[in-house]
């Protein structure tokens, strides 16, 4: 059976941050990713990323995952390094200590890891309407696949459904691609992601219908338009349905985190609201309540990939650290570095969220 | 805090709980029923959901014949608006040896003088025609009975559950009984993480978690819990299988009605209530089912869950009042409980009101192990 | 009224606190800049960009920026490093007495090319005015473009896009 | 039928040129698409968006998460139901097909059973 010090699950900004934090200590790593290509939605952001300039602020996504395999590359070179790509971690066994994975759709393997890193991400959530099911309802991050990272036309005229960071950026994204927005609409009276997202796109001329919601995706095997509904502050309706015109409908309604293998490990889970599902309960170096487990990134709770970055070199550093591999003086250096610059991005009043729900997941210690 | 009175209180929201509470509520007693966490939670939503006439010792034939009518229509009965699943796709017992061969016959020759006519012991060819996927190399012959199958366990636990509430029992979730009450000398009721019940009987269908509630009336009740798992695969258009146990290895499976394939196997296990499962179990299962059903070599498996089974030391259940007066337990099915749960339920609400079983379950008793009686049903994995 | 802003539009008197001051603006060769950042976010590439320390230290990263504007010339850095393309250049002294030169943030097709005419758009996208190309820059090498535009000169608090128009459009 | 791709992009250069180009089939229709692009990517540039039709309620489902996590876009390929065609690369001469209801196991020698 293959073994490896650590494994990390996921290799989006959370995971490849904790693979390189680990390789640059000297573990030798192993990163599974279930997509053809590593970087998780990082390699579709074509926007330039907030925070600091140690987050990579004012850089594009792409591009920070450009710098992150780069680095890869150095590691896996040095043989420090193995990574998977189309490689499904499917199972852990908690008493065998094992996780099971498969390579494309029918090749099965396992590997035997002395800690792990979980930074499996999110998934897209969904809302109900009807015809929800049809072909050319997408998720946000399957749009931005087809035509960031593979530059196929997903739709010619979209409705955005959610006016979150999400919702706001792959309207622009969508813009850029030469594709018409017919409209985003949220239920909430306010614009969920960061006004400046929004003013971009409204500067473009693409109408925000705040406090409305879609009723209906029309067509018969495809989407064909879309039947909108303003509601009050209660979301009951208020006055009659509009048509709207398009051929895509486009989900921003928000993700949630990926957790299955978190539950079958045995941690401590806790539901949150604010970190938009269940979460594993951590302590400040992100260890879990089994103590070969780690969480980073949306896993852990959804928040902004700047963050997933960090707190993903967080679960790396205490990995390796747990293995004995680092001197006391550089955990203490880097564990504090880290911890003051999540501080940093979670300071501010768009972070109070996060802030109230890691109050509710986060201990001082394991006991 | 100001106790609450009920006549009956069950321990267990498993289907054996909810049938029990049920037909208690029938007699007209007021009855809670206290769960731990969800209906359905514990073995009864983890089990193998089969339904059989095939067993081996009268007692369980004439129950299972009980069982098999109701379950039959139970949803119409019940009034229940889901779907119960109901899906008699059959019973595939296979020997391998000459004295495995012995033992289904003789099982198929009592169910068939007990009024069980649709079981029939089948040659090589036979099981060919029932079961055309199988690589019946080393086979010897195997009994069958197509009326056999399967029902929805969690749809089973809540047509009971809903239809006890409907007769005003109380369905109490999520709550943790911690102990029982106890006065001169005999059970008065129950003490939970939320308060106490007072009852006249406590009738506890904890199934593996049944002994450390013994315990609590200092009762050493024989159920040892091991640990079980199960695997399913992605689903597939329905195929001719019928649910399909080795005697073997114990190995076992079969189609569910949405498509999937549901593997299991015999195997020595933990013996505690754990919800984990293990490696070995998933490659025990396929290395022993592959072979004899080459057709699902490609087939992916999606889940993998544990419950556990609550054995006694005859793999025989154990029904009926205890030594402890006002205490009455339903426990021990080692394995293949869920399907028991028309019959017994009945029975249990008998003999909680006094009257006489309308099946004669005195072999089930407590005091068997202490008198020795102890009788093994052949037909069990 | 906050029913706009909410959607991220910003409106009447929020627009009065980003204005430079007036005295200063209207002399200041190559402009001023204006920034349109209401809300606190963990945000600082602008003052990291600035090469003349106008934009001020942020105490907080969530802070908002804060303009010393003796210190700022219109270089448009900032403009093509804000993640928010909310960083927007005025020049007042430029042209004739009723034109003004914009610096406007540009990462969309089709790419305007000096001499162009392009429709100026408001925060909602509207037609404002017509507008000139002038000049094309790229100050970070990285696909964002600063155009600058000749508009007229009592628009630039409303004129925040352009449209580019191409009459030969493949 | 042409393929739509993004042609021009302020930002992004997808390569497209250097890619290379093979055959597949859809439904026993000839079309065409990158190489280890994921197979639904190119039947979605090839204007195909019903990729299966569900067993029960026979309603139409195509592309949905595209990170192998939502069932949405399974079909049979080269034979084999349930292929998560958002995360499984195009290969030359493969045998795309429409999935109705759960797809069928077949033995060793390929049969139907």
């Amino acid at each position: 059976m293959q073994t490896t010090e650590i494994l990390v699950i996921g290799g989006g900004p959370a995971g490849l941050s904790a693979a390189l934090e680990a390789a640059s200590l000297g573990a030798d790593v192993t990163v599974l990713d279930s997509d053809l290509k590593l970087g998780g939605q990082l390699i579709k952001q074509t926007h330039k990323f907030f925070g600091s300039k140690a987050e990579y602020a004012g850089t594009r996504g792409f591009e920070i995952a450009n710098f992150l395999f780069d680095e890869i590359e150095k590691y896996k070179t040095l043989g420090k390094l193995k990574v998977f790509t189309n490689t499904t971690a499917t199972g852990y066994y908690k008493e065998d200590g094992v996780v099971s994975y498969m390579v494309g759709e029918e090749k099965y393997g396992r590997i035997k890891p002395q800690k792990l890193v979980f930074a499996t991400g999110a998934q897209e959530r969904l809302i109900p309407f009807v015809n929800n099911d049809m072909p050319g309802v997408y998720g946000a991050g399957a749009i931005q696949t087809l035509m960031n990272v593979y530059g196929i036309v997903p739709g010619e005229k979209v409705l955005m459904i959610g006016a979150g960071n999400i919702g706001l950026i792959v309207s622009y994204q969508l813009m850029q691609a030469g594709i018409k927005i017919a409209g985003i609409v949220e239920a909430m009276p306010k614009i969920g992601g960061y006004w400046v997202h929004a003013a971009k796109i409204r500067r473009l001329g693409v109408p925000i219908y705040l406090q409305h919601t879609i009723k209906e995706a029309l067509g018969n095997n495809v989407v064909e338009g879309a039947v909108i509904q303003e509601v009050n502050n209660c979301f009951q309706p208020v006055g009659d349905p509009m048509e709207v015109e398009c051929d895509t409908i486009c989900l921003a309604v928000g993700l949630t985190p990926t957790c299955e293998l978190l539950w079958s490990a045995g941690c401590e889970m806790k539901f949150v609201p604010q970190l938009c599902g269940y979460v594993a309960r951590r302590d400040p170096m992100m260890r879990t309540s089994h103590p070969d487990i780690w969480v980073a990134g949306d896993a852990a709770g959804i928040e902004e990939a700047s963050a997933a970055m960090v707190e993903g070199r967080i679960a790396g550093l205490s990995a390796v650290a747990s293995l004995n591999h680092v001197s006391q003086e550089t955990f203490y250096d880097r564990s504090a570095e880290y911890h003051q610059r999540l501080e940093n991005l979670r300071a501010g009043e768009v972070g109070e969220k996060i802030r109230s729900g890691l109050s509710c997941v986060c201990c001082k210690q394991w006991g | 805090m100001v106790s609450k009175r009920v006549d009956v209180a069950v321990i267990g929201g498993g289907v054996h709980g909810c049938s029990t509470a049920y037909h208690l509520a029938k007699k007209g007693f007021k009855t809670a029923l206290f769960e731990r966490d969800y209906i359905s939670s514990g073995s009864s939503g983890r089990s193998a959901a089969g339904l059989r006439y095939q067993f081996g010792t009268e007692v369980n034939i004439r129950l299972a014949q009980y069982n098999m009518k109701c379950l039959k229509s139970l949803g119409e009965d019940l009034h229940y608006p889901g779907d119960l699943e109901y899906d008699p796709a059959g019973y595939l017992w296979i020997a391998y040896s000459e004295s495995q061969l012995a033992q289904l016959e003789k099982n198929v020759k009592l169910q068939n003088e007990l009024g069980t006519t649709g079981s029939k012991v089948l040659t090589v060819k036979g099981i060919q025609e029932v079961a055309p996927f199988l690589n019946t190399e080393g086979m010897l012959g195997a009994s069958f009975n197509q009326e056999d199958g399967h029902i929805n366990p969690h749809t089973l636990c809540f047509a009971y559950a809903d239809a006890a509430k409907a007769l005003g029992v109380e369905i109490n979730k999520k709550i943790t009984v911690t102990g029982l009450i106890s006065k001169g000398g005999q059970v008065a009721g129950i003490h939970t993480n939320k308060g106490d019940w007072e009852a006249d009987a406590v009738v506890c269908c904890a199934g593996a978690w049944t002994q450390n509630i013994g315990r609590w009336v200092d009762l050493d009740i024989p159920v040892i819990p091991e640990r079980h798992q199960i695997l399913i695969t992605e689903p597939v258009e329905r195929m001719k299988h019928p649910m399909t146990l080795c005697l073997d290895d114990g190995s076992y499976w079969k189609q569910c009605p949405n498509g999937t394939f549901m593997l299991g196997v015999g195997k020595e296990e933990v013996k505690d209530t754990s919800f984990y499962a293990s490696w070995d179990y998933l490659e025990a299962a396929t290395e022993r089912i592959l072979p004899k059903m080459p057709i699902l070599e490609h087939i992916r498996v999606v889940r993998q869950w544990t419950g556990p089974y609550g054995n006694t030391p005859d793999f025989q259940a154990i029904v009926g009042a205890t030594p402890v007066e006002g205490f009455y337990i339903d426990c021990g099915w080692s394995g293949h409980g869920l399907q028991f749960a028309p019959s017994v339920g009945r029975i249990m609400a008998e003999i909680v009101n006094g009257e006489k079983p309308f099946i004669d379950v005195s072999m089930f008793r407590y005091s068997r192990f202490e008198e020795g009686d102890l009788f093994f049903e052949p037909a069990c994995i | 009224m906050d029913k706009l802003f909410n959607s991220g539009v910003l409106t009447a008197e929020r627009i009065e606190t980003v204005i430079p001051p007036r005295d200063l603006w209207k002399t200041k060769k190559n402009g001023l800049v204006i920034i349109e950042c209401p809300q606190r976010i963990p945000c600082n590439p602008c003052y990291e960009s600035c090469p003349t320390g106008a934009i001020l230290p942020f105490e907080d990263i969530n802070d908002t920026p804060v303009v010393d504007y003796t210190k700022c010339i219109g270089c448009g850095r900032c403009v093509a490093k804000c993640p928010g393309l909310a960083c927007f250049v005025a020049d007042l002294t430029w042209g004739a007495e009723n034109e003004a030169l914009m610096k406007l943030p540009y990462e969309m097709l089709p790419k305007p090319e000096p001499g162009d005419e392009v429709v100026c758009l408001d925060r909602i996208g509207s037609e404002v005015s017509q507008g000139k190309v002038i000049n094309i820059t790229e100050p970070w090498e990285d696909s964002t473009m600063v155009v600058h535009v000749v508009v007229p000169k009592d628009r630039v608090m409303d004129i925040r896009n352009i449209k580019v128009v191409k009459n030969n459009a493949r | 039928m042409s393929i739509k791709l993004i042609k021009d992009h302020p930002i992004l250069d997808f390569g497209h040129e250097e890619k290379k180009m093979v055959t597949f089939t859809f439904d026993n229709k000839e079309m065409k698409g990158f190489e280890d692009d994921p197979i639904a990517a190119a039947l979605h540039a090839n204007g195909i968006q019903v990729y299966r039709i569900t067993p029960k309620t026979e309603r139409p489902r195509g592309f949905f998460c595209a990170i192998g996590k939502c069932s949405s876009c399974f079909m049979i390929v080269d034979g084999v139901p349930n292929v998560r065609t958002c995360v499984t690369p195009l290969k030359a001469g493969m045998k795309v097909e429409t999935q109705k209801g759960r797809g069928v196991l077949k033995s060793e020698e390929g049969e139907e059973r």
